[in-house]
C-alpha cells in the first residue's frame, strides 16, 4: 500500500539540479499539482523532459517563468515564447527532438532496450543529434534511450498500490514515462480501493510507482 | 471566398474514404469542415486520439479530450485514445494522409517548415514524425508569405524531411512535385496560370491541360 | 463498416506460402476458428511466426499436424513433440528467437522502426542470429524488423469499423501483430455496435483491421 | 518433505516484499505457494499479467486467464494484465527477482537451461529475456539429475545468458556464485557438507559458516 501524501511531501526529495520527466502534452495530463509545488518550493537548475514547454506561466512553463530551469529536451517550445528567448539567450540548454523519437527513446529506457533506430530526420539537422547507422540494409537514426531521476505524471485514477489509469488524450507521455525514471512520483485525480479497477484498463502497474499525491484537477492552477 | 477555405475546400477532396489522416495545426485544422462524415476519414491528432471530432459546445469541454494545440475537442462513435509510442507507430506506418502547412518547398519537392534560424525555434514536434513517414503529404499554405513566393527553387531553411512531398495545395494552385519537378495541375477560379508563374520563384512545369480547382461542396 | 464473412471467405485471401503471424500463447487469445479454416483449406508450405506452436494437434499444433507449415519463428516449442521433431528432422525450418526479443521484432516492423536493440541473448547461441553492435558505449543484439503478409488474430470484442479489445492474457502478440502485417484478418467473440467501446478500452484500431470474421469461441477446436 | 517442496520453501524465503517476481514453469511455479498474501509479492506471468493468483476453483475457470504454460490461473486484487511488449519492457528493467529451473550451472555461476542440441530443442521462450535482465536471478533445481551433478565445473550446454546468476536453491543446498567461485551458504536438514562436494562436480568455496537452510514457515 502506497498512502498519498502532500504535493509538498512529494517533491521534497527532489534535489536541485535533478532531471524530470513530466508528462502531458500542451497541458492535457500535465501533473499541475506537482509542477506548482516544485515552484512553491524553489527547485532550481532542473532538467525537464517533456513533450512540450505548454504555455506561458501554465504548467510547465510555470517552472519556466520562475526560473526552476536550466535544461530542457522536449519535442516543441512553439507556444511559449520565453523558453525560446531562453534558448536564443541561452540562459536555457534546449534540445529539441522529433515527438516520436522522444516517445520512443523514453519507451526503450523504461524497456531496457538499447535505443531508437528511426527514418526520421534523417537528411535534416535533427540527425545531428544521433548516430545514423546502416542496418538491415538501410539507413536510420540511431538515439540513446532516456531516462531521468524522476518521472511526475498525471493519472485519472490510482488505487493504492498505484496501479494508474488514464482517460483519452491524457494519456500521452505519462505510461512511457512511468517506467522510464528512478522514482515516479503520480499525482491522481480519484484514488480507488484495490481491485475495483479492471486488470484491462491500468495501464501503468503499481510496481513501478513510487509516490502518490491527490491531484488538486486536472486544469491549470492559477499562480498565486 | 477567403484563402483559408480555397485551400481548405481543395484539400479535403484529397483525403481517401476510411483512411487514418492527420491535420497540422492551424489552417490544416480546418480541413476537417469540408469533410463528410459519410466519407469515413478518421482524424488522428498526435497527441493521442483517432476520431477525433470538432469543438465541443461551450460547457462541455473535458480538459481529457484536446487537440495537439491543448484545445478542447470532441470524440467521433468508434474513437480511440493512445499513448504517445503507439499514436507515433501509427504516423510512421500507418497514417495514409498528413496534412501540414510550410514555410518553403522547393523544385525537388522538400518541405521546410519547422523553424527560421535565430528567429523562430518552434521545435519540430510531430513533423519531422509525419513528413518522413507517412504515406502521402499535403502541404496546405498560401502561395506567398509578406509578399514572398514560397514555392522556391531551393529550400533556404532547415528542411523537415529529406524525403518528396506529394502535393502543394495553395489559394492559388495545385502543384504535384514530381521527379522532374514541379508540375502545375489546377488553378484557382479567376487566377491565370502566369499569375501563378509570377508569384512562384521556383520553376514551374507546365502541361498541356491545367484544370481549374474543383472546389465547390462535392 | 466492416461486414464480417466466415471463415473460409476470409482465409480464401491467403495463399499457399504466405507469412502469417498468429496471436496466442500457449492457446490463450488464438484465433482457433481462422486455423481449423486454414486446416480445411488445406493451405501449405505457410510460414508461421507466434509465440509458440501450442499443443500437438491444438491451435497452431492442428497446422503442423496437418503438415500446413514449412517454415516457424516463434520462441518455444517446448509442448509441441512434433514442431521439434520436424526440426530435427529437417521438415520444418524452425527459427527460435527470445520471446521478448521476438515481441519488439514485430513491433518494431508495426511502429515503422528500424529494429530491435536489446541485451537478451548476448553471449549466446541466440547472438548469432542477429548482429551484435556497439552503440551508446555498449554492446547490443541487433534484430530486424518481422514483418508478414497476413495477421491472425483473435480479440474479445469487435465494432464495426475494426476496433478491438482483448481481456486479460488474451492480449499478449494479437495488438503487437495487428500493426506489423499487410493484411489482417481478426476473429472476435462479440460484435459491438460502432460507439459502444470506450475509446480508452480499444487496443487495436479499426483503420489496421482489413477482416473481421466470429469466432466459434475461445477455446481449442476438436478436429473433425 | 518432498524434494520439491524443500526448494519452493527455501526459495519462497528469498522474496522480497513489493516486488515483482517470474517464476518460471514447473517447480518454481510452486514456489508461490509459500509466499504469504501479506508480504505483498506480486507474481508477473510473462504471457500477460502482474498479480497472477493461484488455480480457480473447478468450473471458475477462464480461457481468457492463463499462465504461461496454457493453464487457468486467477488474478489478485490489484492485478494488471499486459501485451507482450509490455510484459518483457517489465522483464528487461523492472522485475526484481525470477526463479528458473536449471540444466547446469557452473562454477562462474552461468546457466544452461534452455537446450539440449539433438535431443530436446524447447526453445529459450522467456528464459533469456528474463535470465540477461531480471535484477536477480535464482535458479531452483533438483541438486542431481538421473545421478549426474548440475552443478558444473563448466556449462557444456548452450548458456541462456552471459551473466553471472545470483543464487542456487537445491534440495540439498543453498550455494552463491561469486567473483570468487560459488560458495556454500546452507545445507538442507540431514545433509552434511561433504555430501553436498560429494555431488557437485564444480568446486565449491566452503566459508566459515554454513548454516541449516531455513526452511519452516516463516
Amino acid at each position: 500500500m502506497k498512502n498519498p501524501i502532500t504535493p509538498a511531501e512529494a517533491v521534497a526529495q527532489i534535489p536541485d539540479g535533478a532531471s524530470l520527466m513530466i508528462g502531458g502534452f500542451m497541458g492535457c495530463g500535465t501533473p499541475y499539482t506537482l509542477i506548482e509545488a516544485l515552484v512553491t518550493a524553489g527547485k532550481k537548475n532542473l532538467t525537464i523532459i517533456s513533450n512540450d514547454n505548454d504555455r506561458v506561466n501554465q504548467g510547465i512553463g510555470r517552472l519556466i517563468r520562475e526560473g526552476c530551469v536550466s535544461h530542457v529536451i522536449t519535442s516543441h517550445i512553439g507556444l511559449n515564447p520565453e523558453t525560446q528567448k531562453g534558448m536564443i539567450d541561452g540562459t536555457i540548454k534546449v534540445d529539441l527532438v522529433p515527438q516520436g523519437t522522444l516517445a520512443e527513446q523514453i519507451r526503450a529506457a523504461g524497456y531496457g532496450l538499447g535505443g531508437v533506430l528511426t527514418k526520421t530526420g534523417l537528411g535534416t539537422v535533427a540527425a545531428k543529434a544521433g548516430e545514423t547507422v546502416h542496418l538491415n540494409g538501410e539507413d536510420w537514426i540511431y538515439m540513446p534511450p532516456l531516462k531521468a531521476d524522476f518521472a511526475l505524471i498525471h493519472a485519472a485514477q490510482a488505487d493504492y498500490t498505484g496501479n494508474l489509469t488514464y482517460q483519452l488524450t491524457a494519456q500521452n507521455f505519462n505510461p512511457l514515462m512511468a517506467l522510464a525514471a528512478d522514482q515516479v512520483i503520480c499525482e491522481a485525480l480519484e484514488f480507488m480501493p484495490v481491485g475495483t479497477i479492471s486488470p484491462d484498463l491500468v495501464r501503468t502497474p503499481g510496481v513501478v510507482v513510487d509516490i502518490l499525491v491527490p491531484a488538486q484537477g486536472n486544469r491549470p492552477i492559477k499562480p498565486n | 471566398m477567403e484563402y483559408q477555405e480555397i485551400i481548405q475546400r481543395r484539400t479535403a477532396r484529397e483525403l481517401r474514404p476510411h483512411t487514418l489522416v492527420n491535420l497540422g495545426i492551424g489552417l490544416p485544422t480546418g480541413v476537417a469542415h469540408y469533410v463528410k462524415h459519410e466519407d469515413g476519414v478518421l482524424f488522428q491528432s498526435e497527441n493521442g486520439i483517432i476520431g477525433m471530432g470538432g469543438r465541443p459546445p461551450a460547457g462541455a469541454e473535458n480538459p481529457y479530450l484536446t487537440d495537439a494545440g491543448g484545445n478542447c475537442v470532441t470524440a467521433v462513435p468508434g474513437a480511440m485514445s493512445l499513448d504517445s509510442a503507439l499514436s507515433f507507430g501509427l504516423i510512421r506506418r500507418h497514417v495514409d494522409t498528413c496534412v501540414l502547412g510550410g514555410l518553403e518547398v522547393d523544385e525537388t519537392g522538400r518541405l521546410a517548415n519547422w523553424m527560421v534560424p535565430g528567429k523562430i525555434v518552434p521545435g519540430m514536434g510531430g513533423a519531422m514524425d509525419l513528413v518522413a513517414n507517412a504515406k502521402r503529404i499535403i502541404v496546405a499554405m498560401q502561395h506567398i508569405a509578406k509578399g514572398q513566393p514560397k514555392i522556391v527553387p531551393k529550400c533556404t531553411l532547415p528542411l523537415t524531411a529529406d524525403r518528396r512531398i506529394d502535393l502543394i495545395v495553395t489559394d492559388l494552385a495545385v502543384i504535384e512535385p514530381t521527379e522532374e519537378g514541379l508540375v502545375l495541375r489546377e488553378y484557382a477560379p479567376g487566377i491565370s496560370v502566369e499569375d501563378i508563374i509570377d508569384k512562384t520563384s521556383a520553376r514551374l512545369i507546365i502541361p498541356d491541360v491545367v484544370t481549374e480547382m474543383p472546389i465547390a461542396a462535392k
